[in-house]
């Protein structure tokens, strides 16, 4: 089940997604950690932030929107605190990193990238760029590439995973920017911009109005996301969206990506993630898939 | 992870009953009135997406239950469920309410709120130290107040038009000043309840403990999703630091 | 129930949408067409059209796919076959016009424009346009501005509806486009592209590979495109995605819709919409709503 | 729209018993075999979110049924249908299977293929004109062929290996042509079975009627998600101008 890709080397292409596994220290008592291929923790800005006020989740048809905010603890304290918890010497742990201009990412990247214990960093450009006047970095090429510059600039040896948003007209153009601009991998795709609202009391379920669309509901999109960015830069694949299943998980293989991450699933069961792992081994059998070199891309058009 | 028996209470209250999933577990024998659990059935695939947390409403050899009231989607497919349907539970989850053996103490509950006192009840040592104060809508008879009604004090107060909310708001005037120099309050229920209960402890310079309902995703600290504003740590996860809160850590 | 705006008056909001009713036919052994607002039928190009080769539909978590590919009678066979046959004086018959360069929405529009029994014209953008390399128009403010002009130009009276794709970066953009073009009456939002694999057999589920997403799944994402297009431009708006409820009815008139259309709902019972109308009123009745003019855009923020 | 009883056949076969919708209606009074009804329990919300076409398999005063497979997510749901259950039904639709009262008929069935065929056997004036060749992989007490049996011949061979399959074809290959000069060939299968014996009849110029089981979505003509290729008409739903096709009118 090992998998190594743009410099990462995985005991299996399962990762949990930023925001929906914590620090990972939350799930231990209902799993190991060492058994998955890695974990990427929630979104980490250089001051602890405290997120969107309430409410910040709301249920949809197969799906969640959240408007959480970036709640975190601040970098340097998931450095000291919970990163020497983690088994990082059994399993990737990657960093996701949230800010708001080039400077700050780049500063991230430079403090992290002289942790021993992360594995990667994973940039969330699904951001407001506040000195463009809240354009997010991931709707505009350019700016992609300046922040995938900057971050790339600081990040040592450590790979450079840029996360691509799905609001975009074209995301192979985003794509093409951040591979251009050095990414070693791509990981696709965020939430889709979306809202809900209660028709009785006439309010927003999100106290922050609109919020990030996941889960099931979304995989159709996330899939062709992955399919036509696979299909355009030569840069490996991180897919994320909507995997609820190993055969899901198949599925972005199939597309093209070299590993995936679960983030919603984590949400139907606590120990979903773990069991997945087994699922998939179980699943390749079944298929006869005996090397995911072989399987990846392979779709049949 | 287990299966189920159910017991209908009036109308649309049930008491859930699942196979325990871990008797013998540190956690387990440990659990304390307070905490919760997730409750998901198998069949729910993605939709409802989120398990569903409930407070823990006893929790022996015989089995885990927890005792709900139809609200929306969630709960009424919960009281759908035939015995051996497949549930995924996760718990004990969450902090408990102090005991102060000693103190008097007194219990607030609005409505389903009532549940997680049901086993604070049984266990307390010293059940003469305890009074409940229960404000609902449903007839009593919904509820399983007569069983703690055997052990503790108990008075219920029903709504049935405002003017009734006026008047519980009252009684909560009258009984809570008595619990704010050496005792304890504790409460759970709505939010105005609680919020209600906040500011007469704070008038009257007394401890209580809220329990929060947050509506909750991960239920294990990981999504941030359930947060309150906590006064000193900024806003906290009510599923992993609380449900249960000094009042005054608090800001609604 | 009654609703008027944008050059059209409907007896109640509800709408079917383009490419799920037929062309309203299929359906008179399910209800009395004549109860509803109106219905859009399938696209109608200038010559009939076979659309695209077989899988074309496929179910995902809350929604499905579909790559039809515009197959239809053409505007002529609607015209003098179907469009007779309905009940066009008791509720509005609008047509969705399909075609792939401005000349030819020009020209069907001309040809539509004629038809007393037509109440309005829907133009659908997300097609692409064949003389700028297979863009969609919907995708550019330009080719929207264009083609809705050409079409304005040659619509006569009837009100001419501009539908949206959500596949944009912004799509309030593309809205003033069109409103700036002279749109009567916008429409959003047309299906997100998705796709879906076969992870055993390897294969696509449509033969096309990619297709449109449509169903509650969406839901989220059409409510928000409504509520940003709705606050940009001073246009009435048709509200589609998703709908599957009275409560969802009123979720989109909330953030701002004039009217709804039904689409994938009606797949669920072939009496869904006609239900509709019923459900609607008593929903109306129970939130103690009067006045779709003092809800509408009522969300309080 | 209607209620629900059901009855298990071996495994994961069933034929579900509904409440007949609408008996008197003139649509349902001249129903006919090779019509289907779309079935959706409205439990299902939006997920799936496709109703289930199914052959009309008997419909009179005792109820409407439709007797199916198990073979994925819908069908799977069918099964675990509780009496009281509500089910969405709609039809009847589609056209039907030619009737040649005194032309001699084949009817080749593969696997559920055969459900249509029932009713179209026990309705035949002539049942001494019809022979039945009837393929499947499960044993054939999985099928309701015993009773057909009763009325006309009925040849069953049981594919466990690759080469019956060939045998089977082998034995297509024998008996098509009799029914190829004056007769009747009506065929309803899996694809590649109806692709076979629309070779075979085309060999031998006879004439064929083939139903197609394309997924479907409204199953009333209106979404074009079914289509198939009419030679003459180019793309055509199924759903409404199916299921039964020529088998020279249609490319596969
Ligand atoms: C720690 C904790 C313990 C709980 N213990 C119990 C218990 O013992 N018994 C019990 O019956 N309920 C309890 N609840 C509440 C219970 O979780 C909700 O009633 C349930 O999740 C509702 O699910 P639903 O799908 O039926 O409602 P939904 O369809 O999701 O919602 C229906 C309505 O209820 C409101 N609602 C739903 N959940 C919440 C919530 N968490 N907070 C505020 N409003 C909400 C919604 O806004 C909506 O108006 C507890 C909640 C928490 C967080
Ligand atoms: C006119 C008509 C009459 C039918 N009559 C009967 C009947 O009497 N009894 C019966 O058991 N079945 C019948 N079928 C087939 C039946 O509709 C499907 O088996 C059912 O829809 C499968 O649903 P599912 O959710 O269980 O399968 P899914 O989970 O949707 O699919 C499971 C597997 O079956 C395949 N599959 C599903 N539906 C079809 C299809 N329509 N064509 C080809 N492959 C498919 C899928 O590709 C997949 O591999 C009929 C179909 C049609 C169109
Ligand atoms: C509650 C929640 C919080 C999230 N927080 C972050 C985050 O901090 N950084 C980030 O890059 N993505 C975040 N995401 C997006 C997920 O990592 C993932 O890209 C998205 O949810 C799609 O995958 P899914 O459908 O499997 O959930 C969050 C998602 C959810 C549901
Ligand atoms: C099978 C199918 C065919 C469609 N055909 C058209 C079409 O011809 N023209 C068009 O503008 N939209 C078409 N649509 C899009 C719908 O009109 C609608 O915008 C979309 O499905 C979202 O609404 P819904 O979620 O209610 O289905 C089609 C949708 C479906 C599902
Ligand atoms: S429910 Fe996820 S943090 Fe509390
Ligand atoms: S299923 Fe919709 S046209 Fe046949």
């Amino acid at each position: 089940m090992k998998v190594s890709f743009g410099g990462l080397s995985l005991k299996n292409p399962i990762l949990t997604a930023s925001g929906t596994f914590g620090y990972g220290l939350e799930y231990t008592r209902f799993g190991e950690l060492a058994t998955l291929g890695g974990i990427v923790v929630k979104g980490l800005s250089l001051e602890p932030r405290v997120g969107n006020p309430m409410p910040r989740i709301a249920e949809t048809p197969s799906g969640m929107l959240n408007a959480i905010g970036l709640q975190n603890i601040g970098v340097r304290n998931f450095v000291e605190k919970r990163l020497p918890k983690l088994p990082a010497d059994q399993m990737a742990v990657i960093a996701n990193l949230y800010a708001c201009s080039a400077e700050e990412f780049a500063e991230l990247a430079g403090y992290l990238s002289e942790q021993p214990g992360v594995a990667a960093l994973e940039v969330n450009i699904s951001c407001p760029n506040v000195s463009s006047g809240g354009i997010l970095f991931g709707q505009d090429p350019k700016m992609a590439a300046r922040v995938t510059e900057a971050v790339k600039r600081r990040a040592g040896d450590k790979p450079v995973i840029i996360k691509l948003s799905p609001n975009v007209t074209d995301i192979t153009e985003i794509a093409r920017a951040a591979a251009g601009a050095g990414a070693d991998i791509l990981c696709l795709i965020n939430t889709l911009s979306g809202m809900a609202v209660d028709a009785r009391t006439r309010r927003p379920r999100l106290a922050n109005v609109i919020g990030g669309l996941s889960g099931p509901a979304i995989k159709p999109v996330a899939l062709r996301c992955v399919h036509q960015v696979s299909r355009a830069v030569d840069v490996p694949i991180i897919g994320v969206g909507g995997i609820a299943s190993a055969e899901d998980v198949l599925e972005f293989i199939l597309v093209g990506a070299h590993a995936i991450q679960v983030g919603t699933a984590n949400f139907i069961r606590p120990d979903f993630v773990f069991r997945l792992v087994d699922e998939l081994e179980r699943l390749c059998e079944a298929y006869g898939i005996t090397s995911f070199d072989e399987y990846r891309g392979s779709l049949r058009l | 992870m287990t299966r189920f028996g159910k017991e209908g209470f009036d109308g649309d209250f049930f008491e859930l009953v699942l196979e325990h999933p871990d008797p013998q577990s540190p956690a387990w024998r440990n659990w304390k009135p307070g905490q919760f659990v997730m409750v998901r059935p198998t069949a729910w695939e993605h939709n409802p997406l989120w398990g569903r947390p409930f407070s823990i409403y006893r929790a022996d050899e015989d089995g885990l239950s927890v005792f709900f009231q139809i609200v929306g989607r969630g709960t009424e497919r919960l009281a759908k469920l035939e015995p051996g349907d497949e549930v995924t539970v996760w718990g004990p989850l969450g902090n408990t309410f102090a005991v102060r053996e000693d103190a008097p103490t007194l219990i607030l509950a609005g409505g389903i709120g009532l549940a997680p006192f049901a086993e604070y009840v049984r266990r307390h040592p010293h059940p003469e130290n305890l009074k409940v104060v229960f404000g609902h809508r449903p007839p009593v008879e919904c509820y399983p107040l007569a069983k703690m009604a055997e052990r503790v004090s108990c008075q219920s107060c029903r709504e049935t038009c405002p003017a009734d909310l006026d008047d519980f708001i009252a009684l909560l005037g009258r009984v809570i000043p008595d619990y704010c120099r050496d005792g304890l309050v504790l409460a759970c229920g709505p939010m105005p309840f609680l919020k209600t209960v906040q500011r007469i402890v704070a008038e009257h310079g007394g401890k209580a403990q809220l329990s929060l309902e947050n509506r909750m995703a991960c239920g294990v600290g990981a999504c941030l999703g359930c947060v309150c504003d906590h006064k000193e740590e900024g806003p906290v996860s009510v599923c992993a630091r609380g449900p249960v809160f000094w009042s005054d850590e608090i800001t609604f």
